[in-house]
């Protein structure tokens, strides 16, 4: 009893030290990754969202253009 | 005539246990709750048809050779929770959070509901009737972590007999989110604190929000694998969203795959809501410290978002600290709503969705350790 | 050379017996049926395309390790039909019949033709080749539910074996519900009945779309458990569209997740449509016995709305009775089609899909009483 | 045989007797249900009558109803 | 401090192994390339993660009871890949090839490529450490299909070991066509070749669109059964889309139904991606022959394009021989590209898309024949 | 080894053989069909879709157009 009280105290101590661990060095990692994707990859924040959209789905809507395009001529066609 | 008497033997009236009446009542309560008072419909719901589905008597829906005990495999292999975390993942927009990563501190503080739950479930075994097991207690502890996906998972892996009671008292009490977390939100705060206004976010690229998911997993992998399953499918569910290029496998994900599966699911936890495993005065303990297990969450997000607002160079408002247990979106809102209250010009919202969404990652981590620690 | 000969004898052309061939020929008119007479296309394009490819000499599609053996597992355990009956469960309106609930006494009278057809299936065994058991026989009736998800139900848990020719006449009929019908309705009425003209009928409120089917799981439940998979499966559908608040998962299930279910279930039917399994006489006596059902179905429907016409304060034109098969929509648009005839301006529509619904009760209930009495 | 087709008529009766039980009962049901909603959950007819009475054009409903989840859905993520 | 330890211990730091973290070191490259690249995203984006989730050391994420062993039975059952070709075959139009059905010859002249590197595969065994059995020379033989669920089926029944390697080899090689295939068809053909205009493609009827896909299914059941599993799913997708009268399930086919299959087919085929099977000289080997199928494929299709447009009436621009290899339709749009340039008012691109479909048709009966032939 | 690869040269002269016996069949039964349908079952190009598709899939052809159009509202919104 007393000892499974203890190991619930233990968890408690390594479970919170870990939690805290853990997201500690995820907000060291944020910091040093937006710092370096702000130096190296700068995106200027209005573009950001218009330019890579874009660019990044272009061939699923071209692929949805052109598959459009080719149900609409084959409508028209039969 | 003999079929007459063999028909009135295989009746529910005939065959009915006051124990199968009873879950039964409860499954009828869930659907109660899910669509008169929307506690949380697309998991109460099913959960609660699945609840008196299981407990018709002769029927064996729930036993072998019955269609929930073929869907409970997706819930033993932990396949269920697993998917749907991938689409909550897809869902999830980090953008909040990587604007203001200070914020992940109050993720982590809020966690600390989950280990005094488990401390009191060990604690309540000096209570005759109560013989939680660490694993129990562990399973138990979990639901402080807010976070549906999870808890399912923990306790299908340390506690299943627990799963039905820790899955309802979870989807519950993130239901009750708006009732339970602001008392406690005005009892630790001052007005002028919540009248703190926080500064403008800046914009997050979209490079930062392709690269987190991935950093998030690396450091999964290297410090605690255990939390790998959990972590990495939520991530992989945020990289498919985030990266814009497989656009039709995130919809999926976030829309009908994440549909399918918790039809599922729920309808497999509720079949685990049987008299023999619900009607235990445990269940009374899981419901108990569910509660106080959301509420020292809350508590210690708001304290460690006063510590942050005093150590802090930008203001930190307190109330978004109880954001932290994640119940996302619904924690982030009842924060808003209060701040909004003491100064109608303060909007929250998305200055608690950065704790809110942290709180996430806080208790897939938390299970990680529970899962690892716990043989 | 080697190669040669042993690729000639991989060839389908060396290995075809005539039971395969025959087989396919069903399967090519199947799919013959589906897509140029427009037969319930969306279950027996995939039945048709499964018996092709189940009688594939060498690629043992339907056999361990195939495909169609994978996909027969959920046939097998139930899962299939029980899913598709909760997406037909999400798109039922039970709204004209909860307006008018004395329909349902027409829904009752038209499963006759399950029970006669039934006692058919015995006689027939006067017949030297017939040798029916009393499983056999009711999985035979069950066809006359007029519900294909039903039927394969029933069919997979009585008899197997007949399982690909009862789903086949189950789902063939229903395609031929406007041919088979109508003569059997103007027989049965006179002119003056057809033109009854029926009240227009009460506004049904939200909540008693809700509360519905929760009562009718409630019945079966206390009275026929073994009805339980098939119409708990069917009320959680009709539940999650009524109650408005799971809105998504209703929408999955009576679009993406029937879709797939259907694709899966026809071409495990399809699999049951072996040579050995098919090409029986019985097989004559299913797709006789099959019509008839049917055809006493409609008559009993017809002749219980004449009756009630007779006692009831408001008129019933009988005509709606022969909806009481099921087979919906077809069966209440016959309905509406033949008041026409007789009366333009006549709108049975709304109320043959009282007794239309009612018909999907009535065949779950019927099958239910055969799953529990018959061991 | 004869045996078998007594087994088949008891069927029948009971079959029967069973369906026509339950689904009158069900009629009970509904039309206790019905009279206990409107007495204690009125509700205004305006908005029930005009869910049943189109009916006829239940596609075209639930084709709006699938859009209309659907643009939610959308708003509701964005 | 035991449970620092045992913690230190279950840490992913602590128990990596170099092959583990050069797995991983290819799964992010794989996303890098699925992301940044834009290789094949829908399928390399979940290889390359399911690739990292199964070198985690401790989580055990693709051993029993992980998600991905489950999930990996969908293609050791060869489920996975058929459905997506049922996907697929829905997705395909086969109206460019049924306009000039002599196009089909191409894609018969390019699975060229598959035989050619099987015999290189097998050639490979001279130099030590290479070790192909006639299976695993197969396997990667197929890699020359340029189909990815043909390769993938073939893999899983003949070498399952280098089921990893050779799925991503084929969809790299997909994704790079258009770097690989130009120079060959530049230095295959002269300017006046490519200069080639081709004659208007005649209209086809929706009756021959049904009505082809059960022809080659049947043909497939007559000649080559052992490709009836891959040509039959592929064929009902088609059907399902051409015929019209089940548009729901052609649509579920070729969206939801495929993008679910697509995401654990990924994270199944990336569980592959073990550094025991992956980490051999043999994987050198793979990706090597892999290239020299799809340039040898791509010089057998313009090779054969040339000599029948010396025979034939009509023109034909050898550029289209080189869409044979399948490639859908990124090797059609290549041919047309490099068209364009010689002649820019030659659209070639429904020209290609004949020879590019017929590919399709021709590694599946390439598959069936290995499958066939070799035990 | 040298049987392995003789194993592998009648491979491809049986493989590549069949995948051309194979594809040339098809071309031939194309043409066949091609024929007949042409035949005994000939379509005006313009007409003979548009009637038997609109009878069909009255329903399906109205959601997929109300669909599309949701999509490309909600593109536009987006
Ligand atoms: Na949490
Ligand atoms: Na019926
Ligand atoms: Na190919």
């Amino acid at each position: 009893m007393t000892e499974l009280i203890g190991s619930g105290v233990e968890l408690m101590l390594v479970g919170m030290g870990i939690v805290f661990v853990f997201l500690a060095m995820l907000v060291v990692a944020i910091k040093t990754m937006a710092s370096l994707v702000q130096r190296y990859f700068p995106e200027p924040p209005a573009a950001a969202v218009v330019v890579p959209v874009t660019t990044a789905n272009k061939t699923d809507k071209a692929t949805i253009a052109a598959i459009s395009a080719a149900v609409h001529q084959y409508r028209s066609k039969n | 005539m003999e079929n007459v008497i063999s028909l009135w033997h295989s009746t529910g009236l005939y065959n009915f246990t006051g124990g199968q009446a009873f879950m039964m009542l409860v499954g009828f309560l869930l659907l109660y709750l899910a669509i008169k008072k929307n506690f949380e419909p697309l998991l109460l719901l099913p959960i609660g048809f699945g609840a008196i589905l299981s407990n018709i008597p002769v029927a064996g829906i729930a036993e072998e050779g019955g269609l929930l005990y073929y869907l409970y495999f997706g819930i033993k292999a932990g396949i269920f929770p697993l998917l749907i975390f991938m689409g909550v993942g897809a869902m999830t927009d980090f953008g909040p959070m990587l604007a203001n990563p200070k914020t992940l501190i109050l993720g982590a503080a809020a966690q600390f509901g989950i280990f005094a739950s488990l401390l009191g479930a060990l604690a309540l075994n000096a209570i005759p009737g109560f013989e939680f097991t660490l694993k129990d207690a562990a399973a138990i502890g979990i639901i402080g972590g807010a976070d549906g996906p999870t808890a399912i998972y923990v306790a299908s892996k340390l506690a299943p007999d627990l799963l039905g009671a820790i899955a309802v008292a979870a989807y519950s009490y993130m239901a009750l989110v708006p009732l339970i977390q602001p008392p406690i939100m005005r009892a630790l705060t001052t007005e002028a604190e919540r009248k703190i206004e926080m500064k403008q976010m800046r914009a997050v690229s979209k490079t930062e929000k392709i690269v987190f998911p991935l950093m998030l997993l690396l450091l999964t992998i290297l410090l605690l694998p255990s939390a790998a399953p959990l972590i990495g499918m939520f991530a992989l569910g945020n990289l498919m969203n985030a990266c814009g290029v497989v656009e039709r496998l995130s919809q999926t994900a976030q829309n009908e795959l994440i549909n399918i599966v918790t039809i599922f699911l729920g309808l497999s936890v509720g079949s685990k809501l049987s008299a023999e495993a619900f009607l235990q005065v445990q269940t009374l303990g899981v419901l108990a410290l569910g509660a106080i297990a959301f509420a020292i969450g809350t508590a210690a997000g708001v304290i460690m978002a006063k510590i942050m607002n005093r150590f802090s160079d930008t203001p930190i408002n307190p109330l978004i600290g109880a954001a932290g247990v994640s119940a996302v979106p619904m924690a982030a809102r009842v924060a808003n709503k209060i701040g909004l209250e003491s100064n109608p010009h303060n909007f929250l919202l998305m200055h608690a969705m950065g704790p809110n969404v942290a709180g996430v990652i806080g208790s897939a981590v938390a299970a990680g350790v529970l899962l690892s620690l716990i043989k």
